[in-house]
């Protein structure tokens, strides 16, 4: 591995990413697999870096997993996203950043379409007004909000109570980057680093002190693939793709997987679940699985939150050994505790994978 | 007429006495076991065989004609049959003279066997006598044709394309001490009866000689000496025989009946396989019919090396010269005892195991159904060759359309292989599932002819199909059958000169010479090739090959058809499509199946 | 014979600047050779053994040097500008002189498509992916850490060529057999690796090139996947996995290489693009230098005085570059042959 | 009750473990195995394929791609009429080469 080469190409993918005031979009699946992790991210980017993030409760779906499942025709798709922009336009900003990967894909996707076939932008904007009365400007910027975060993540560092590096041996953490496959596959120019060596999540890994690792199937998707994994005939398409991935990284004894797609780390986090019940294998160190994080999750924890206010208890590997390794300080009775203090039910326990 | 010894032996008799009981003895116990080997049935057939007078006379007439006086061989080549017969001939007429003198003089003398042999050393006669001098005249004459036959035997070994030959065998080193054994029998013979010639009488040969010696050394003390070098090399060629290929000399007296009572091979290495084995005489007449010969290194691969191996057992050697083999059936065409080189190298291939065996059980015949019922319902099968050339296909159903025939195609969209391929790569059984198959498509079209283009395909259909009720033809006898009918009328072109290829399969394998060539004939002006009929040449495509390279075949089919066009023809017709597309890929002028030839006139 | 003898600037000293100097001068002209580099002889020198006769690309380049040593040569020179003057050219050079002339011959030749601009094959990422150049300076330096005793090695055809995503859609003409001589010439090196070319089509269409394909095949057992490469990783021991489809298996194939060699193929020499503006000769659609005619004219411009030869109008063997200098100093000469 | 959550097997060959000794005892036995290129002319002319699938072309493929069942399927179709030996463009014995492969095990050892 030549690292020099990565960095010219990361070099030759640089995106434009505004500074500050942003209008934000979230995701719809995240919100209830990783609730902290939108929290999260506007809480960093708000409280500790003092930025501008503006986020409006009337937005909704943009439609991207319908479209992607077939159920609905790209222009549907267009006149939501075209009203989320006149929110956007409504509020006074101009740069818009998401939370989820398809959603970005989506946006990118369509505003392309758009300069492509301005045509259809007009027709969208006639959609918008005949439906509910809305006029929209076109956003300046679009980022996904890891590229806000990798943008941010010196400022980060700077702020950062723990390192990813293992306390006992003083080795940066082995981590894998999993990009969501609608980051930049479609637009390798609208992702940080591009499609074939995306540096978005390794550039957050690395300047929080850990070490991205490269393994042969770095860049197959995790399997979700929406008709893959909705459609029960083909699930066990979607679960061998994953199964594909761990079998490939498994040599290189990874500490964690870090993600900035909804579906990912959903799937790659549930997967080890499903192959250590079907086939007793596990993945992590001593009977564990492999930590899947977000990239808000990760940073959040860099920064010294809680890890049961990051919301870590939901994932369905446990963290713990990861915790320990950086030395994170946590208290193992208040991890089922609920907001109120008061105990939420405990999850029973796997055949074959080691958890809490 | 008197007796030379009162106790009528002399030591020097016991060689040939134990060379005598050993090559019969040998050869008794060989036969036993070759009728032992044969199949049940087969015994039966052959044993009823020798009782009927039907057969008897067929295998007297026939052994006489063919190991005595060799005419197959006489037909060839002149020079050698002459060698042949008189050596063989005139051998036999010594012993039986041999025999007639002692019963004339001393009939109490016939129970020992050397008597008649060295009968002039132990008796001393007069030729005053008619009777005498006659009997000593035949002698002396057929010491005389063995003797010339000999020298002409002598001059072949050592210059073979003066009698004829372009090739000749390799001999082992048994067949050599045979062959000089053989050679020194006669003149030793000669001799010793000269020396004795004083004694006991000779005539035109025996007297003049002893005379001679007599100028310059006394006989009395040559005589014995000379009987002595006579009986030991009976001895040794009578001891080696058995173990070279003078064995043919017995062998052939079992095989000539055994092929009348119709046996067949049935086991690669047992009863008959084995008779025909032993009955090749290594004369080689094979190598240079054989077309693979045309290039040195194949010469290896012919027939008579095949039986070689086949005695020593070389397994390896065994499988390469009977892969190798085109199949075309020449070698037995023109082989004197006629063994069977094909049926033995398909027997050897049948040998063979398989990790893999194909089945066609399964094949549903449905969709290849055809329906031509009712009489003159003609079937006409055009074979998977066929697809390659399709001209033959076109020429030969607008010729049926052209003669008013009711046909119909038995493979139109796809069709079955006839089985013969398989037949030829040594797997009968696969090719008995594939006969059935077609079979049952043949039986149900309700046809009353099944019509043929591809002689591979018409020789497995007349052979192995039971077909009772429907005639099997072969599209050239076909076509000519209408063109005598009147059915057809090809307008004769005097300017077209045609030859006429015999296919293997067709001419040496069903016998097909005449038709073909009468129904040229009534298109344009027929010449014939070099070697034709049952000698025509291979065109180098055969299918018998297993493993005959493509580049390997290109030098047979151009040697075949520089003999197809050694009186300048101006097409080639046959009547194969493997035929027609091997000759075309090389051929300096048109290649034609003689359908499209006929096609092309009517 | 013209009277006075015209000064021709040659402007690249590859084997088409250095053949057509040659013949210029044998017919009487004054050529000047200008090289930006500070050797003769452009890409063939940098090559080892040349198609299909194994010849050393040497023995080409010193013959030719040797036909070329009294011709006025300026090395480590590069053009600044060139201007078009009433009948003739000046153009001015890097080292400071300028140069007047009565023609140009553009012998610019060609450049090899930059490989990393194919991501997905990791060309300068992963250590074990080299181009075709990179093994030629094997072959005839015998010195890369990359290259040890390898147990398997691919070759990926078309890497830049017919590849419109790599911005050249044409056909690089010379990968394929190229692919085929370095295979064979690795087999010879290391008997005992497997050695795989995954393709798209094989255009082998010289002179006994598919011969050479045989050979490939029969005599050193080269396997040839009709399948573009998709994707290569590095495995944890730092060898390569090759990712393709054996399309004609209708399977996906994957591979452990010790060594990937990427068929970097042939594009114009952007230098040549720019002098051309200068002299208003037209770039083609492909990128390369437009002929007048591409049948009739192909060694000729359509500004008088004005010529190309060589792989600056398109991907050319050797001897069909040689030719192609041959044939534009027969056209310069008729050209002047004409204006007198 | 079923999920669908099962493991789909990889259609994908992999080259390194891929178990090809009877391709390479074929090539041994009939080196002009070598030199096919894939045309198709055998499988297009071949009188079995209609009804049976029957290829040269992917046989010899198979067997380097280690698709056995595939390769034995398609040869116990095969009648040996010899077509394909005669269009084949590089003169590739396949008839010979088909009974060759019929007399080797999965090893590729010659069955005695």
């Amino acid at each position: 591995m030549i690292y020099q080469g990565k960095q010219k190409i990361w070099a030759d993918y640089q995106k434009e990413i505004p500074d500050n005031h942003w209008f934000y979009v979230r995701s719809c699946i995240r919100q209830n697999f990783f609730p902290a992790s939108e929290k999260y991210f506007l809480a960093i980017c708000r409280d500790q870096l003092g930025r501008d993030i503006y986020e409006s409760e009337h937005h909704t779906t943009c439609a991207g997993i319908a479209y992607h499942c077939d159920t609905i025709p790209q222009e549907t798709a267009m006149t939501v996203v075209a009203r989320q922009f006149a929110l956007m336009t409504e509020a006074g900003y101009e740069n818009l950043v998401t939370s989820c990967i398809t959603s970005f894909g989506n946006y990118t996707e369509i505003l392309e379409t758009w300069r492509q076939f301005p045509e259809l932008e007009e027709k969208v904007r006639e959609h918008l007004w005949k439906a509910c009365r809305r006029e929209f400007k076109k956003p300046k910027y679009v980022a996904h909000a890891s590229d806000l975060m990798y943008k941010l993540r010196g400022e980060i560092a700077e702020r950062a109570h723990f390192q990813l590096v293992h306390r006992a041996t003083g080795e940066p953490l082995r981590i894998v980057e999993h990009i969501g496959c609608h980051y930049s596959k479609m637009f390798p120019h609208k992702g940080v680093g591009g499609a074939e060596y995306p540096c978005v999540l390794s550039g957050m890994a690395e300047s929080w002190g850990g070490r991205v690792i490269d393994y042969p199937e770095r860049r197959h998707c995790c399997g979700f693939g929406f008709r893959q994994y909705f459609v029960k005939a083909n699930r066990g398409y979607s679960l061998s793709n994953t199964h594909k991935k761990f079998e490939s990284m498994e040599p290189y004894r990874p500490d964690a997987i870090i993600t900035n797609c909804p579906g990912c780390p959903y799937f790659l986090d549930r997967w080890q679940y499903v192959i250590s019940e079907m086939e007793g294998k596990t993945y992590g160190q001593n009977g564990y699985g492999i930590p899947v994080l977000t990239y808000e999750e990760l940073a959040g924890l860099v920064l010294g939150v809680d890890p049961w206010n990051l919301g870590l208890q939901v994932h369905q590997v446990a963290v713990e050994p990861l915790l320990d390794k950086i030395g994170i300080p946590y208290d193992p009775a208040r991890k089922y505790l609920g907001m109120d203090e008061k105990k939420i039910m405990t999850p029973g326990l796997p055949t074959s994978l080691k958890c809490f | 007429m008197r007796e030379r010894f009162a106790d009528a032996f002399n030591p020097f008799v016991i060689p040939f006495l134990i060379g005598m009981l050993f090559v019969l003895g040998y050869c008794l116990v060989a036969m036993v076991r070759v009728v032992a080997q044969l199949p049940k049935a087969d015994r039966k057939r052959f044993l009823l065989s020798l009782i009927t007078p039907k057969y008897i006379w067929m295998n007297i007439r026939d052994i006489f004609l063919n190991c005595l006086i060799h005419v197959k061989l006489w037909k060839r080549n002149k020079v050698l049959g002459y060698m042949h017969s008189s050596i063989a001939f005139g051998w036999f007429m010594l012993i039986v003279l041999g025999h007639l003198e002692v019963m004339l003089f001393l009939p109490e003398r016939i129970h020992f066997f050397y008597y008649p042999i060295f009968f002039n050393f132990f008796v001393a006669e007069t030729e005053t006598t008619l009777e005498g001098a006659l009997l000593m005249f035949l002698m002396d004459f057929f010491l005389l044709m063995v003797l010339s036959g000999i020298v002409l035997a002598i001059i072949k070994r050592f210059a073979s394309r003066i009698v004829g030959m372009r090739r000749t065998t390799r001999l082992s080193l048994l067949d050599r001490v045979g062959l000089y054994a053989l050679w020194s029998i006669f003149p030793l013979r000669l001799l010793a009866e000269s020396f004795t010639a004083h004694i006991s009488g000779g005539s035109f040969l025996t007297i003049p000689m002893n005379w001679i010696f007599r100028q310059f050394l006394g006989n009395d003390l040559n005589a014995l000496p000379t009987w002595w070098a006579y009986s030991v090399a009976l001895c040794v060629f009578m001891c080696v025989l058995p173990f070279t290929r003078y064995m043919h000399i017995p062998a052939e007296m079992l095989l000539i009946p055994m092929r009348n009572a119709g046996i067949r091979i049935r086991h690669p290495r047992k009863g008959f396989a084995l008779l025909e084995v032993y009955s090749c005489p290594s004369c080689g007449v094979c190598i240079d019919a054989c077309p693979m010969s045309v290039r040195k290194v194949n010469c290896q691969y012919t027939t008579v090396y095949l039986n070689r191996q086949l005695r020593r057992g070389n397994e390896r050697r065994i499988e390469e010269i009977s892969d190798k083999c085109l199949l075309c059936g020449k070698c037995t065409a023109v082989c004197q005892v006629g063994v069977q080189g094909p049926e033995l190298r398909v027997a050897q291939r049948q040998r063979r195991k398989y990790a893999l065996t194909p089945s066609y059980a399964g094949i549903d015949v449905q969709p290849m159904a055809a329906s031509v019922a009712g009489a003159g319902g003609v079937l006409y099968f055009a074979g998977c060759m066929t697809r390659l050339t399709p001209s033959i296909r076109r020429a030969t159903t607008s010729l049926l359309d052209k003669a008013g025939v009711r046909w119909t195609l038995m493979d139109e969209e796809e069709g079955l292989c006839c089985g013969r391929p398989l037949i030829m790569a040594g797997r009968p059984e696969q090719a008995r599932e594939l006969i059935d198959k077609n079979l049952e498509i043949i039986r149900a079209s309700g046809c009353d002819t099944l019509l043929l283009s591809c002689p591979i395909c018409y020789r497995v259909f007349k052979e192995e199909y039971p077909l009772e009720g429907v005639r099997v033809v072969h599209h050239s006898v076909f076509f000519q059958e209408l063109i005598a009918a009147g059915r057809l009328r090809p307008a004769r072109n005097e300017k077209e000169k045609f030859v006429w290829h015999d296919p293997c399969e067709l001419g040496r394998g069903c016998g097909i010479y005449e038709q073909p060539r009468a129904a040229l004939a009534a298109a344009g002006e027929l010449v014939e090739a070099g070697r034709n009929r049952a000698e025509s040449i291979c065109c180098g495509g055969s299918l018998g090959s297993l493993t005959l390279g493509f580049e390997q075949r290109r030098a047979m089919t151009q040697n075949a058809l520089d003999n197809l066009t050694v009186s300048d023809p101006s097409s080639i017709v046959t009547g194969c499509p493997l035929c027609l597309s091997t000759f075309g890929r090389y051929a300096d002028r048109p290649v034609r199946d003689i359908a499209e030839i006929l096609d092309s006139h009517c | 014979m013209v009277n006075r003898n015209p000064v021709i600037a040659v402007i690249g000293a590859g084997i088409a600047g250095l053949e057509a100097a040659r013949q210029l001068a044998d017919l009487g002209y004054s050529p000047v050779l200008i090289e930006k580099e500070p050797a003769v002889g452009g890409h063939v020198a940098q090559w080892n053994r040349l198609f299909p006769d194994m010849t050393p690309a040497a023995e080409v380049i010193d013959a030719l040097k040797k036909q070329t040593a009294k011709i006025r040569t300026l090395l480590g020179t590069e053009i600044a500008s060139i201007n078009r003057l009433k009948d003739g050219f000046s153009l001015v050079l890097t080292d400071g002189t300028s140069l007047l002339c009565q023609a140009v011959l553009f012998a610019t030749g060609f450049q090899l498509f930059n490989a990393a601009k194919k991501e997905e094959y990791g060309y300068g990422i992963y250590d074990r992916v080299i181009t075709n150049r990179d093994l030629e300076a094997w072959f005839n330096t015998r010195k890369d850490m990359r290259i040890k005793q390898p147990e398997a090695v691919g070759f990926v055809h078309c890497v830049g060529s017919r590849d419109l995503k790599a911005g050249n859609t044409q056909c690089s003409k010379v990968c394929c057999i190229t692919a085929i001589k370095q295979a064979i010439e690795i087999k010879e090196e290391f008997p005992d690796a497997e050695v795989y070319c995954f393709y798209m089509d094989l255009r082998l269409f010289g002179k006994k090139y598919e011969d050479f394909y045989i050979k490939a095949q029969r005599d050193y057992g080269i396997h040839f996947i009709r399948g573009r490469v998709s994707e290569v990783g590095e495995a944890i021991d730092g060898r390569v996995v090759v990712k393709a489809e054996d399309t004609l298996n209708g399977k996906p194939v994957k591979v452990t290489l010790d060594l990937l060699v990427l068929m970097a193929g042939i594009v114009c020499n952007p230098d040549a693009q720019h002098y051309a503006r200068q002299v208003g000769v037209s770039v083609d659609d492909d990128g390369f230098l437009k002929s007048r005619d591409n049948i009739a004219a192909i060694t000729e411009s359509s500004r008088p005085g004005v010529f190309f030869a060589g792989a600056c109008t398109g991907a050319k063997t050797i001897p069909e570059t040689l030719a192609e200098a041959r044939s534009a100093a027969l056209n310069i000469h008729h050209y002047f042959n004409k204006r007198k | 009750m079923d999920f669908g959550f099962k493991r789909s097997p990889s259609s994908a060959v992999n080259l390194d473990t891929v178990d090809h000794a009877r391709y390479d005892r074929l090539v041994q036995l009939e080196p002009d195995a070598l030199t096919c290129i894939g045309c198709g002319s055998c499988s297009a002319t071949c009188t079995a394929a209609p009804w049976s699938g029957m290829s040269v072309r992917k046989v010899i493929l198979g067997l380097q791609r280690g698709r056995d069942d595939e390769v034995d399927r398609m040869l116990s179709r095969c009648m040996l009429c010899g077509k394909c030996t005669m269009v084949c463009p590089r003169g590739i014995n396949t008839r010979h080469l088909i009974l060759t492969l019929c007399r080797l095990d999965r090893k590729g050892e010659v069955v005695r």
